[in-house]
């Protein structure tokens, strides 16, 4: 996927409001590209507009292959509450107006995939903890067979404990169907625990680009320093 | 101050939609004016003289203006049943009506605020509960029947008044209040029972709120959080319920107005709809209408004395 | 000066009743930050509202004693934990948006303690509001005194939050996550704040956190609760580097740090 | 739990307040307007179990009569205004822009405008009688409906499980109806019991003032209008057909309470 000089923003008019200016990237096959900023950095617009939600002002989205899914920030709301998970996770086959019994099959399966059994297929988002939730989010991105994923703060809003388990699922799925990630969050931890490559973001802008353990090692913009220098890490 | 001056703005252009559509609905009535004034049997040369002396010929946009124009100066036209001008009829039931909607107004508001804190205080505990099932059934009374069951306890059974003895303004101010009190409290009613509902869901949801937390955490008493920090955030959503309740209890008063006999406004409207005279109708729409908007404005304005975060939407 | 021991709280509007905290102890010194670390459910903020007696009615304490400065906590009627909240103790929380009244000036919430503890006039009172402000690093105090918190950043909010809960000078102040909604930038500047507020005024903060790397860079002592249990406790040093209890090594084990990469392979 | 009892006892009431008002569609225990002099302001008794009114008529026969005509009228005006109302909420809550801007503007002025009014306006427009009532409802009961729905949908459009249904490759109008629908009916229903209460009592209202529903319609509104003053003397011919009136309120009014809880 390529991303080249987009900006967007929101509003019409006298009201509008340009949210990201000139971001331009790729983002590699089988690759994790982290994706870091504060909030109101534009990091969820970033995503949005290469989902198509936002129109973009100028420049443009290339996706080289199938068109990418997205893993939400907060599970609580990314499922329909109304619904039981088998028919989530059945809707999008639904739409390619696949049959009924394949479609139970193939949700059956991509269940597994991500730890959970079939008597989930059964069950309300609203019974389920929040990593069993982000679980089923993960197997809906990866339903429709898209191997580009972006995914907005996955773990922000789940424990330590749960976040971890839910990381190495990422991890685990990525290679063995050799996905690719934007993985977007705000921990700097996490970014350097699970990606190759990373992006700063400041005020709608990449400030820096470049491989994980060069930023972290060496980074050159003063933004990309500070926010290290303020970034709490464990140490031993 | 931005603020205020959007809403001034909305506030002229509503009341000039409203003056407009209702100028419009009644040039589409089915049926003619002349025609309607004259009856059936008149020529077609006394209508037509008629129609130009209405000035039904000119056209429509124009006959608005002029229309708007008599309008605020006070002339909106003549009565087809009684020949007098609407404004002289209206002038004279005007504060009848204003007198019994203002006083169900202040009904509501000085029942509805205290008992609807106590409930909301005293939530799923006893004197909340009695009020709770004490609302349900007050709401549950159509207004013109709570009219008749008041008229029935204090006026035949109580002889606390007497049904249908009126008492015009221009006889006595005292009097004429003292016969308001019943059919204003019929009014009120129903409408006390919604705002301490509505209150009492109000103040609860504000009670959970982090805020209130922090107030405890400073010291306060439970009593100093409720009307120090409380009271201000609960009314927000109440307000916009007295603004709609204030149409409500104009509604109430047409019909309260036949319960107990009191010519005001109401009875003027029902008996000119009866009588398909236009003038007045529509006289009576466009100044309740505009009555209803401006009470409206001022509450949006108060709003935004009250809660500081108006001004930035 | 602060001393829990045994404090068991039970939900009870459901049954069988549902322990949110059990037996947990703990004591404080003058001037000293305790932590308290566990995950989501772990009964941690249960803990922090019972110190000031700010439980929900269904959640009632069952055993257990604080003593607070010699004074019973437990037995104090309603109108005497008043005189403790915002004088003795006072309380800071991870919301600062909803935490602040939303329809009062910064100013009126400053000086509520000031207007509910002491007999100060409201000249006098303002004063105390300002420097105080002055202090906790909002600039152009006069300015914001008038303004309403929607006006303010997060992190500014933060500020008037601690400010407020410190302008009583307490004995106690209890942090409940109180950097957990903010950038990592602001949360730096508000840990320095707080370490500084306790040098300077010799407050103890008793730090409540889901995060163990906020816990290491500001307290000294930790304690460790898993579902209303207190699985190891200790000083903060010897809890991270030699961790007992079992619970206590996954926890170390899960959080993300730079000593170690989960991402083996690298994609291109 | 309060909540749920409200619902079990204002779901028997509805019940049985809309099972009576069926009857009085289809069958009355004596022709309702047959006059029995004989039986002017009878009480009570087996025969007439409401009584009978200052022309000897059976009270009950004409409540039932009455009622059946409420209903129609209150099922008419959710048809037209619950129907439309909730349709314009749908689409201009989840499309926006400007036509939502318009019309939510002309539903702020409608709403605030004193309802049975409006009706009125329509009435001396089109004239009194059934369905003349039931169209000048229907339209006014419009804004409350789409205002409701509007508000709804503007929530549920900005969670994330509808952007996840645009990733899924769902339309719009599956998203609105399928997606968004079913997560706002208890809302909706809740809306709709409080409707059906407001279009009865305004129709009541609008015949007591001798301006709703026409003979040779009954209607207990007229009725109530025309032995109100006999309320002394023979109070079942007013209390009877007030009760029912206050059953189906309360009844219609806790069912909508609990839905929307």
């Amino acid at each position: 996927m390529e991303v080249r000089r987009v900006c967007a923003g929101y509003g019409r008019g006298r009201k509008y409001r340009r949210i990201l200016t000139d971001v331009d990237f790729c983002l590699y096959k089988g690759e994790i590209l982290g994706l870091v900023g504060e909030s109101g950095c534009g990091k969820s617009t970033l995503s949005k507009t290469i989902l198509g939600f936002v129109p973009v002002e100028s420049g443009q989205v290339i996706h080289h292959t199938s068109r990418p899914q997205m893993v939400f920030q907060d599970p609580f709301s990314s499922l329909n509450p109304g619904k039981k998970v088998g028919w989530i996770l059945e809707e999008p086959l639904r739409m390619q107006k696949i049959p009924a019994a394949a479609r139970r099959e193939k949700a059956e399966a991509m269940l597994a995939k991500v730890g959970l059994d079939k008597s989930f297929l059964n069950r309300r988002p609203g019974d389920l903890s929040g990593g069993q939730r982000q679980r089923v989010s993960i197997a809906i991105s990866l339903i429709q067979g898209s191997r580009l994923i972006l995914a907005d703060e996955p773990v922000s809003a789940l424990d330590v404990t749960i976040q971890r388990q839910i990381m190495e699922l990422m991890l685990a799925l990525q290679e063995e169907l050799g996905l690719s990630y934007l993985f977007i969050s705000h921990d700097l931890d996490v970014i350097y625990q699970m990606c190759d490559r990373v992006m700063v973001m400041q005020k709608g802008q990449v400030v820096e680009e470049g491989d994980v353990e060069r930023i972290f090692e060496e980074p050159r913009h003063p933004y990309t320093r500070s926010l290290l220098a303020a970034s709490l890490s464990y140490r031993l | 101050m931005k603020y205020l001056i959007k809403k001034i703005c909305t506030l002229i252009i509503t009341l000039l939609v409203i003056s407009l559509l209702s100028f419009l609905a009644f040039q589409v009535i089915p049926g003619d004016a002349a025609l309607s004034r004259l009856g059936t049997g008149a020529t077609e040369q006394k209508r037509e003289s008629l129609r130009r002396e209405m000035g039904l010929d000119r056209p429509m946009l124009e006959r608005y203006g002029s229309w708007l124009k008599g309008f605020l100066k006070g002339d909106m036209g003549e009565s087809y049943t009684y020949s007098v001008p609407v404004s002289g009829l209206i002038r004279e039931k005007l504060p009848i009506t204003l007198a019994i909607t203002g006083m169900a107004f202040v009904w509501m508001l000085a029942v509805s605020i205290p008992l609807g804190l106590l409930a909301g205080k005293f939530a799923g505990r006893l004197p909340d509960r009695i009020l709770t099932v004490l609302n349900q059934l007050v709401m549950s009374v159509p207004g013109f029947f709570m009219g008749i069951l008041i008229t029935c306890l204090f006026g035949l059974a109580l002889h606390w008044f007497t049904p249908g003895g009126y008492v015009s303004y221009q006889e006595g101010w005292r009097p004429f209040l003292g016969y308001l009190f019943f059919p204003s409290v019929s009014i009120a009613l129903p409408k006390c029972a919604m705002g301490v509902k509505l209150l009492r869901s109000s103040v609860i949801g504000e009670l959970n709120q982090d805020y209130v937390r922090t107030a405890y955490s400073r010291g306060n008493s439970q009593t100093q959080a409720l009307f120090g920090h409380v009271l201000k955030n609960s009314l927000l959503p109440v307000l916009t319920f007295w603004a709609l309740a204030i149409a409500d209890i104009v509604a109430s008063s047409v019909i309260l107005e036949q319960v107990f006999t009191i010519p005001g406004l109401g009875t003027l409207l029902v008996q000119s709809i009866s009588n398909r005279d236009y003038p007045v109708v529509q006289a009576v729409i466009v100044l309740v209408a505009g009555l209803t908007v401006a009470i409206n404005f001022l509450v949006d304005v108060l709003y935004g004395v009250i809660d500081p975060r108006v001004n930035l939407r | 000066m602060l001393e829990i021991s045994g404090l068991t709280i039970e939900f009870q509007d459901v049954k069988p009743p549902l322990r949110a905290v059990e037996d947990f102890s703990l004591s404080m010194e003058p001037g000293e930050i305790v932590g308290v670390v566990g995950e989501s459910g772990s009964g941690k903020t249960m803990t922090a509202l019972a110190l000031l007696g700010l439980l929900k009615r269904h959640a009632k304490i069952t055993a257990g004693t604080m003593v607070f400065k010699g004074k019973d906590l437990l037995s104090l009627t309603p109108r005497q934990w008043q005189d403790v909240r915002g004088k003795e103790i006072s309380m800071i929380f991870q919301e600062p948006m909803t935490s602040l009244n939303p329809v009062l000036t910064i100013g009126r919430q400053m000086e509520e303690s000031l207007r509910l503890h002491t007999n100060l006039d409201g000249k006098s009172r303002k004063a105390r509001a300002l420097a105080m402000m002055e202090q906790v690093g909002l600039s152009q105090p006069e300015k914001l005194y008038g303004c309403y918190p929607h006006q303010l950043s997060g992190g500014m909010r933060q500020r008037v939050m601690i400010g407020a809960a410190l302008v009583g000078n307490p004995s106690l102040m209890v942090a409940d996550e109180p950097t957990t909604a903010l950038d990592v930038t602001i949360q730096a500047q508000i840990l320095d704040l707080l370490k500084e507020m306790n040098r300077e005024y010799k407050t103890a903060i008793l730090f409540i956190s889901h995060d163990l790397r906020v816990i290491q860079s500001i307290c000294s002592r930790v304690a460790v609760m898993k579902q209303g249990q207190t699985v190891e406790a200790g000083l903060v040093a010897d809890v991270l580097s030699a961790p007992k209890a079992e619970y206590t090594k996954k926890l170390l084990a899960a959080i993300p740090h730079r000593g170690n990469r989960l991402r083996k392979k690298r994609g291109r | 739990m309060v909540e749920k009892r409200n619902m079990i006892v204002g779901g028997i009431l509805a019940a049985a307040v809309t099972v009576f008002m069926l009857v009085g569609l289809f069958y009355t225990p004596y022709d309702p307007e047959a006059m029995d002099l004989s039986m002017k302001f009878a009480p009570a008794s087996l025969a007439h179990p409401f009584g009978c009114d200052q022309f000897g008529r059976d009270v009950l026969s004409r409540a039932l009569q009455g009622s059946g005509v409420t209903f129609l009228v209150a099922a008419g005006t959710l048809c037209i205004g619950g129907g439309l109302g909730t349709l314009l909420g749908l689409f201009t809550g989840y499309f926006g822009g400007w036509p939502d801007e318009m019309i939510m503007r002309f539903n702020d002025l409608i709403v605030a405008f004193p309802s049975i009014l409006l009706a009125l306006i329509f009435i001396s427009l089109l004239g009194p009688g059934k369905y003349n009532v039931i169209l000048a409802l229907g339209i006014v009961f419009i804004p409350s409906f789409a205002r409701i729905v509007r508000s709804q949908v503007i929530v549920h459009k900005d969670m994330d499980y509808v952007k996840s249904a645009r990733l899924m490759g769902v339309g719009h109008l599956r998203i609105l109806f399928v997606h968004i629908l079913p997560n706002i009916r208890r809302t909706l229903f809740s809306a709709l019991a409080i409707g059906f209460n407001n279009a009865a009592l305004s129709e009541a209202g609008m015949s007591y003032l001798g301006i709703g529903v026409q003979p040779p319609d009954a209607s207990i509104g007229r009725m109530m209008s025309e032995t109100q003053a006999y309320m002394f003397t023979a109070p079942w011919s007013v209390l009877f057909p007030g009760l029912a009136m206050i059953l189906m309120v309360l009844g219609f009014g806790l069912l909508s309470d609990g839905w929307s809880a």
